[in-house]
């Protein structure tokens, strides 16, 4: 049945016979490689057993996969009762300093980023009015930390609140030439993002991260985070 | 899994003929439909006669409407605008006009279909190559494999500090998202703050020492008044705990007439 | 110093010559299996490079490794424009056993993605247009959850309607090295469906997935993943 697939393997099997023909493997040696290569931990011979051909030998197809991949860099390991592919040990150090994979954020925090984002500058109590939750404080200080948020100055209202804007960071994350690009009401619409009935007044901000402060801002203290006022 | 994508033809009911199928249902507009018809006379898509293909096309709607099949418009808009181009094809050619020469109408039609065709071919044949996830897999990615609980790949990869990662997807999602329930949340009002009684005899009795002379209550009151939302319920608290406070003895109150002022005494007690 | 790591592989490395001494694989060979098996994502030439010992010659290794994973049930693709290890596709219906199938796309959703591989830089009007259907919301949305299409700027047109393209991930997928890669865009040329005269003043461009923007595409998005200016 395999259809004959369009992926573009760069080097098709070839079928003349060649010096490696002794080294052709067998469809269940082939379809074990392919198993333990996909398979996200360790996998039994019993795990193993039950998605090979009946009467599959596994042992011995282990055996010949360890010898075939002795010399390379990859490498089958028996680990806790169980067969894996491995990099080999030896390879650990031209490997390891791999940066770290990127922390995904949570998702108040992403609508807390978003909020940001189209409704600069803008308060905590605004984000919370908008959110209708109270936004844990944790989820502004994640983003100060991305450093894709940054306090802004102050509102120039009771409380003197600190007002929250995005970088220039969180324009090149998110691949934007400037905030004006978000997409508006209308675009959200064209995207299925916001559908049907909206009351009347519903608006989407045309958002600007003009660094330069609004009339009701007052800047932050120069000190602001640096010791005593 | 829902389909995610609605139609927008509204018969569901179409009526099967043996002879003359009417069933607006399975396509999705009028282009739709007229690529199906003029599949139907088995040419190139480059070959087929407008003129057949346009009266197949009135013959349906005619029959759909006969049949009293609720039509979206736009099926509606094309079947006059085909009724127009037929005319254009059956008439004489004006000897000149600001309209376009009726050739050019059927070139555009014609090549609007092929376009169609071809893309439903190239769709085609993108489903039918080798998916990644279906037909061939990444590295730990094949499902229905994950034998060994507690050992999978989440728990070889230690989690660690590292930079962040969102798409701009996930952002307009987000925010539009929670737009979107902020529109419809329903509409509530603030609770009121409220100075309570108690509340305010706490702080006039911590305020009005024993040997105080005459002072505008309003003078204690200054901290409290500042918040312009509050100056209702500070001022009707206080004065119902500054008479209580007369009225124990605690305090001496003046005031020189109606409205004006109240002056409050401390007295020893 | 590569320390003897505690792993047990199953089959010491033999250091006795045999008649596999013609295989035995370089360092730089080794070393770019491994990186490759273990990257989380398709490695471009520029990354192996940087990883792989000065003067590494990345494509005569690839093509060994290519060569040399042929006959087997995982083999070396070249997918946007990089290198990965997958299985081999005429193993697929064995390795996917009972799993079930992936979501399918919806057929509009299908043609919706093909219309933005194959005339990309697109705006939802023209994807409309093409279908003669408006109702392309909710696929451009799934399309872009799938991360396989991305907005790619504004054209130059009044209403300064977003432009759509494909990602990387979309050639991963399926695939394909480049979109010029895409399967019977050939013919489609030649019969004048995606360049040429077209109907009503529209502009269709041969396709491309190149993060620039085209003359008429003002900036929005550069390249998703593109790095700081």
């Amino acid at each position: 049945m395999a259809r004959r697939s369009a992926v573009a393997l760069l080097h098709e099997p070839s079928r003349e016979p060649s010096r490696d023909e002794a080294e052709i493997p067998s469809a269940a040696l082939r379809l074990a490689e392919a198993l333990l290569f996909g398979a996200p931990a360790p996998l039994s011979a019993a795990a193993l057993a039950a998605r090979l051909p009946p009467g599959s030998d596994v042992e011995a197809l282990m055996a010949e996969l360890a010898r075939f991949y002795a010399p390379r860099g990859i490498g089958l390991v028996r680990v806790a009762g169980a067969y894996a592919f491995r990099t080999a040990p030896d390879l650990a150090p031209a490997l390891r300093g791999e940066a770290p994979e990127p922390r995904k954020l949570s998702r108040a925090a992403l609508e807390t980023l978003a909020i940001v984002a189209y409704h600069q500058p803008v308060t905590r109590a605004e984000i919370e009015e908008i959110r209708g939750v109270s936004t844990s404080k944790g989820s502004l200080d994640l983003l100060l930390e991305t450093g894709w948020v940054r306090l802004r100055g102050r509102r120039r209202t009771p409380g003197r609140p600190v007002t929250y804007g995005t970088t220039p960071a969180f324009l090149d994350h998110f691949g934007l030439d400037a905030v004006a690009d978000l997409p508006g009401l209308d675009e959200l619409k064209g995207l299925g993002l916001i559908e049907g009935r909206l009351p009347a007044g519903f608006r989407v901000p045309q958002p600007s991260d003009d660094p330069a402060l609004r009339a009701d801002e007052d800047p932050l203290p120069e000190a602001d985070d640096a010791g005593p006022a | 899994m829902a389909q995610p994508v609605a139609f927008d033809e509204g018969a569901p009911d179409a009526e099967a003929e043996p002879a003359f199928t009417v069933d607006v249902d399975g396509f999705e507009g009028p282009l739709d439909l007229l690529l199906a018809l003029a599949r139907r006379q088995k040419v190139d898509l480059a070959r087929i006669s407008i003129l057949a293909l346009v009266e197949q096309y009135l013959a349906f709607i005619e029959e759909a409407r006969r049949l009293r099949l609720e039509l979206a418009a736009d099926y509606l808009v094309m079947a006059a605008w085909l009724a127009y181009l037929k005319s254009r094809l059956l008439l004489p050619e004006p000897p000149r006009g600001p309209e376009p020469a009726a050739d050019d109408l059927v070139g555009a039609l014609a090549l609007r279909l092929r376009r169609l065709g071809a893309i439903r071919a190239a769709a085609a044949m993108l489903e039918g190559r080798a998916r990644l996830g279906r037909d061939v897999f990444a590295r730990g990615a094949v499902p229905g494999l994950d034998t060994a609980p507690g050992r999978g790949a989440a728990a070889e990869t230690r989690p660690g500090p590292g930079p962040f990662a969102g798409t701009i997807h996930d952002l307009l999602a987000a925010y539009a998202g929670q737009r979107r329930r902020g529109a419809r949340a329903p509409v509530s009002l603030a609770p009121r703050a409220v100075w309570s009684v108690v509340e305010a005899r706490a702080a006039l009795e911590r305020m009005i020492g024993p040997r105080d002379d005459w002072t505008a209550l309003d003078v204690y009151l200054a901290p409290y008044l500042a918040d312009p939302g509050r100056r209702a319920t500070v001022r009707a608290s206080a004065l119902s705990a500054i008479l209580e406070l007369a009225r124990e003895g605690r305090v001496a109150l003046r005031q020189e007439r109606p409205f004006a002022r109240i002056s409050v005494r401390g007295l020893e007690g």
